[in-house]
């Protein structure tokens, strides 16, 4: 692994820690929403696509550790998926506006959705987190055929769900103040500055 | 924080970090792989006996615990509204054995002895911090998350009741969190560059695990029967 | 009527007692300093203040109201709190937005809240940087612009924890400065903090906890000057309460302006100063 | 000459304003060095840029020649310095290793990334300890300690790497007043063979053990010499920066240089 720098070093952890602190705070609110992507996002905005993945990767093995649930690492290429997107997305400026936000976080959830869909089905039979798995439960109540029933309810939760985290990362690029921003390579360019 | 880490000396205790890994991985592989409804059953049933033999049954509990939900829905939705209890049994199966493999993991190794283990083997710095410190920075930002609430609602900011009133509260919470966090990356750098993140040593493990002729044997052993079981089922 | 008063509390974690039988009142504008070793129970005690910890036994009024089955939100209306790390609140884009989040909340009118907002700026001295962004001010500056924010609440009771620490003798001057003038204005003050220069300063009375009890509860001077006492709180008598002490000055005047003073006055004895 | 700063200037990325301006300053072993000046006057940033921290990890532009133990700190000699300047910064919390699950662990942290090996660690670890009175301490789990005992690990994690220069910035904001006492009564001992600088507002007690005082307003110094030269003078007093005793005998309009210490004022005013 290239050598990282001490400030990615130390940017990564806290990163993660962002990611594990709203999700808990959205499960605990029981918002309909994960918000546990918001670090890794973040990250690419400011740093770039190779940090957001290393970023992705450890929140992951953090996130199966916190939660004693392990078999959640199967979950591996969504959070390397939703790295390079949030990369690519920062290098194409759709941290500019609220707007660009909303939609390219609209394009990260179906993405994230079709993803996480084949590894909920195959692996775990569509059986994974709560929220998730009572839409597909109640989908397949109503007859919806098993495969559709979990895309249907892995698409309705991330379409929400990337959305806001795409939202609120540009509330935050936007809160951030000018000495901080230019300490981050990536952080002008993502918000149309440069 | 050792999240789920039980203190003790049974069997998995002096089982090098290493092999214990290995069998979680093993375990993860032939839960897919071994043909039959009731293999993954199999599986549970010998990490059963690996567990009170290690001293380790209350994970037991823990791992049925968190089976519970899973199969509460496989039984609903493959039992009950596709008829298929089958694959309902198998599907738990593999659940109950995945969860129990890891909580013993996670009971038996410390996670000091992990990074250890790593940089014995040559792992990067960097790697070792990055799993040491996200550990340790998990709780510390949960900490810090609820403090931010306290801070907003003394200033008034209500974040119960209405769905939209608690969504509104979002911003309050992961601006500060976010902007606190970056401002802090900074003197988490230096402390890293002084005490010799960046000296290009190599880092010595303070205190690394023993690893026997027995530990490597199982390990192979391991591998040898995933190998195995993937190719006869590809074979066959 | 009283603007803080604790009824007998008693509160805990589970079955670790942390505060027991605690019973004060606070009257408007009185400075109380809070002090005592790490784990005696202050920040413990300041939250229930806030309504972020309810009391298993016993009442905290703040004002007219109880704290039981109220949220620190509708207490925010009556009593401000500022944290000792500043970092945790601050998010907003100007100084200004900042100092102007609570009365917002509160569902003040717009120019009403222009007001408070940049009339607590000027109390705190930073009315020159209302636009910067906070994250764009040293450390110090920004544990000013919490208070101020926590100014623009209109409190009638105002928490601080550890207001003083990291700053230099300047801004630890002018927060005295802001707790005397709160106090003159009626606001009732309660101080968490280690530094008995502030406690000499602006804080007229102290309470001392010690391992979930009130330990003292009265004038800050009397406690001030004894060194015994200050030693077994880990606290250090302030230089000019020593200097005013050792030189046995005329009315034993406490705070640094006075005792200035009273070496500047000249002496009766005709010992002018070298 | 294990310091030496010629016309060193720094600002830091996306700052309007330089926050040093035209730096020469010696700093030799065998002292007690304290740098001090108003909050925002650059004292900070002076132990960075010796350090080589500043602009390697903060960013920014250094004009002017910084030479720490003979070589250039924020360029070529960075590798070859690692772990020989010692640096402990205010807060305890971002400091934490996050690798350590024991006090031992947390001090070992920085002997065991310079590569020593594990006898020569275990000697350092130890000796650390013995310095901060933490020994008891050392199997417990640093996340468990107060903001002032987890200070002093950190003071004891900078000293196990026996550094030639070792810098602390505001070392007690965190701490109480004996264990203030305990860090700064320690300063003498460890500067007799290293380099000993201090940067703190908290003058009241770093006068006691300070040998040599840098005095600094706006990125500039105002003042260099002894600490009763220094910091007893009017200009100390405006620039926001002496100890309280000083500030009394200006208020009290004698003439300086004003008494620094309680008991020198006391003897003053008595006369």
């Amino acid at each position: 692994m290239a050598r990282l720098s001490s400030r990615l070093l130390a940017l990564i952890p806290l990163a993660v820690g962002i990611n594990l602190a709203l999700g808990k705070f959205a499960s605990a609110t029981s918002l309909p929403l994960f918000l546990d992507t918001v670090g890794t996002v973040l990250v690419a905005a400011l740093v770039g696509p190779a940090a957001a993945v290393v970023t992705g990767l450890v929140s992951q093995t953090a996130f199966t550790i916190v939660d004693g649930k392990l078999m959640w690492m199967a979950f591996l290429p969504v959070q390397l998926g939703i790295a390079l997107y949030a990369g690519l997305a920062a290098r194409y400026r759709m941290f500019a506006s609220p707007l660009r936000a909303v939609a390219s976080g609209l394009g990260l959830g179906v993405i994230a959705a079709t993803l996480s869909w084949p590894i909920s089905l195959l692996l775990f039979g569509g059986v994974t987190a709560s929220g998730v798995t009572l839409v597909t439960t109640a989908l397949t109540a109503v007859g919806v055929p098993l495969r559709w029933a979990v895309y249907g309810a892995s698409l309705s939760s991330d379409l929400l769900d990337k959305a806001v985290t795409f939202l609120l990362v540009y509330v935050v690029l936007e809160a951030l103040p000018r000495r901080m921003a230019v300490r981050f390579p990536a952080a002008d360019r993502s918000r149309g500055r440069a | 924080m050792t999240l789920g880490y039980r203190p003790g000396d049974g069997l998995l205790h002096r089982t090098h970090p290493f092999t214990t890994a290995s069998l979680a991985g093993a375990v993860s592989v032939l839960v897919f792989v071994l043909p039959g409804v009731l293999a993954p059953w199999g599986l549970v049933a010998g990490l059963c006996v690996l567990a009170a033999v290690s001293g380790l049954l209350p994970v037991l509990g823990t791992a049925a615990a968190f089976s519970a939900p899973f199969w509460g829905f496989l039984i609903l939705i493959h039992g009950v509204f596709r008829d298929d209890l089958g694959t309902a049994v198998v599907l738990a199966g593999r659940i109950s054995a995945m969860l129990t493999v890891f909580l013993l993991l996670l009971a038996s190794v410390h996670p000091g002895r992990l990074v250890d283990a790593m940089l014995e083997r040559g792992a990067p710095f960097g790697l070792a911090y990055l799993f040491g410190a996200t550990l340790q920075a998990v709780p510390q930002l949960q900490r810090r998350a609820a403090a931010i609430l306290d801070a907003q609602r003394c200033r008034g900011l209500r974040v119960r009741g209405s769905l939209v009133r608690r969504a509104r509260a979002v911003i309050p919470l992961a601006v500060p969190l976010v902007l606190g966090a970056l401002a802090e990356v900074d003197e988490r750098a230096l402390a890293l560059e002084i005490r010799g993140a960046g000296s290009g040593a190599r880092r010595t493990p303070l205190d690394p695990p023993r690893d026997g002729a027995v530990g490597r044997l199982v390990r192979w052993f391991l591998l040898a029967a995933v190998t195995g079981a993937v190719l006869w089922r590809l074979l066959s | 009527m009283t603007a803080l008063r604790f009824e007998d509390v008693w509160f805990g974690y589970g079955a670790v007692p942390v505060l027991e039988g605690i019973g004060f009142a606070v009257e408007p504008g009185e400075a109380v300093a809070l002090l005592g070793r790490n784990g005696a129970g202050k920040t413990t005690l300041t939250k229930l203040v806030m309504a972020l910890l309810h009391p298993h036994r016993g009442y905290v009024w703040v004002g007219d109201r109880i704290t039981q089955g109220r949220t620190p939100e509708q207490i925010a209306a009556r009593a401000a709190y500022v944290f000792q790390h500043a970092d945790q609140q601050l998010f907003a884009r100007t100084v200004l937005r900042e100092v102007a989040f609570a009365p917002r909340q509160l569902g003040l009118p717009p120019h009403e809240i222009e007001a408070l907002a940049t009339d607590a700026l000027r109390r705190v001295g930073l009315d020159r940087v209302g636009h910067e962004h906070p994250y764009d001010l040293p450390p110090a500056q920004r544990k000013l612009v919490t208070l101020a924010a926590a100014l623009a609440q209109q409190p009638r009771v105002l928490v601080l924890d550890e207001p003083s620490q990291g700053m230099d003798a300047p801004s630890i001057q002018r927060v005295a400065d802001v707790i005397r003038s709160l106090a003159s204005e009626g606001v009732a003050v309660l101080a968490v903090t280690h530094d008995l220069s502030l406690v000499t300063e602006a804080l007229d009375r102290t309470i001392v906890l010690d391992g979930g009890r009130i330990a003292y509860d009265g004038l800050s001077a009397t406690l001030v000057t004894d060194a015994t006492r200050a030693r077994q709180l880990g606290l250090g008598v302030p230089p000019g309460v020593q200097l005013s002490l050792r030189l046995d000055l005329p009315g034993r005047p406490l705070r640094l302006a006075d005792v200035a003073a009273a070496l500047r006055a000249p002496e009766k004895g005709g010992r002018s100063a070298g | 000459m294990s310091v030496h700063l010629e016309q060193v200037a720094f600002r830091y990325p996306g700052s309007g304003f330089d926050a040093l301006r035209d730096l020469s300053l010696e700093f030799a072993p065998g002292l007690v060095h304290l740098v001090t000046g108003r909050l925002g006057s650059g004292c900070s940033t002076l132990l960075l840029v010796i350090a080589g921290l500043a602009p390697h990890v903060t960013g920014g532009s250094r004009s002017g020649s910084v030479v720490t133990l003979g070589l250039d700190p924020g360029g070529s000699g960075r590798r070859d310095l690692a772990g020989r300047i010692g640096l402990l910064l205010p807060t305890p919390w971002t400091q934490l290793s996050g690798m350590a699950y024991t006090v031992a662990e947390e001090v070992a942290f920085g002997p065991a990334n310079l590569g020593w090996n594990r006898d020569r660690i275990r000697e350092a670890v130890d000796g650390a300890l013995r310095l901060v009175e933490l020994e008891r301490f050392a199997d417990r789990d640093p996340r468990t300690l107060s903001g002032g005992e987890l200070q002093r690990v950190m003071f004891a994690a900078i000293v196990a790497m026996d550094p030639a220069v070792c810098l602390l910035d505001e070392p007690a904001m965190e701490l109480d007043l004996e264990t203030t006492e305990m860090i700064y009564q320690h300063l003498p001992a460890l500067a007799r063979e290293r380099t000993v600088i201090v940067a703190t507002t908290d003058l009241d007690r770093a006068v006691r053990v300070a040998d040599r005082v840098v005095l600094l307003d706006g990125g500039s110094v105002i003042g260099e010499g002894n600490p009763a030269d220094v910091l007893g003078t009017a200009r100390a007093v405006e620039a926001g920066a002496t100890t309280s005793a000083a500030r009394i005998a200006y208020l009290a309009g004698i003439a300086p240089t004003f008494p620094l210490t309680v008991s020198a004022a006391v003897e003053r005013f008595s006369r």
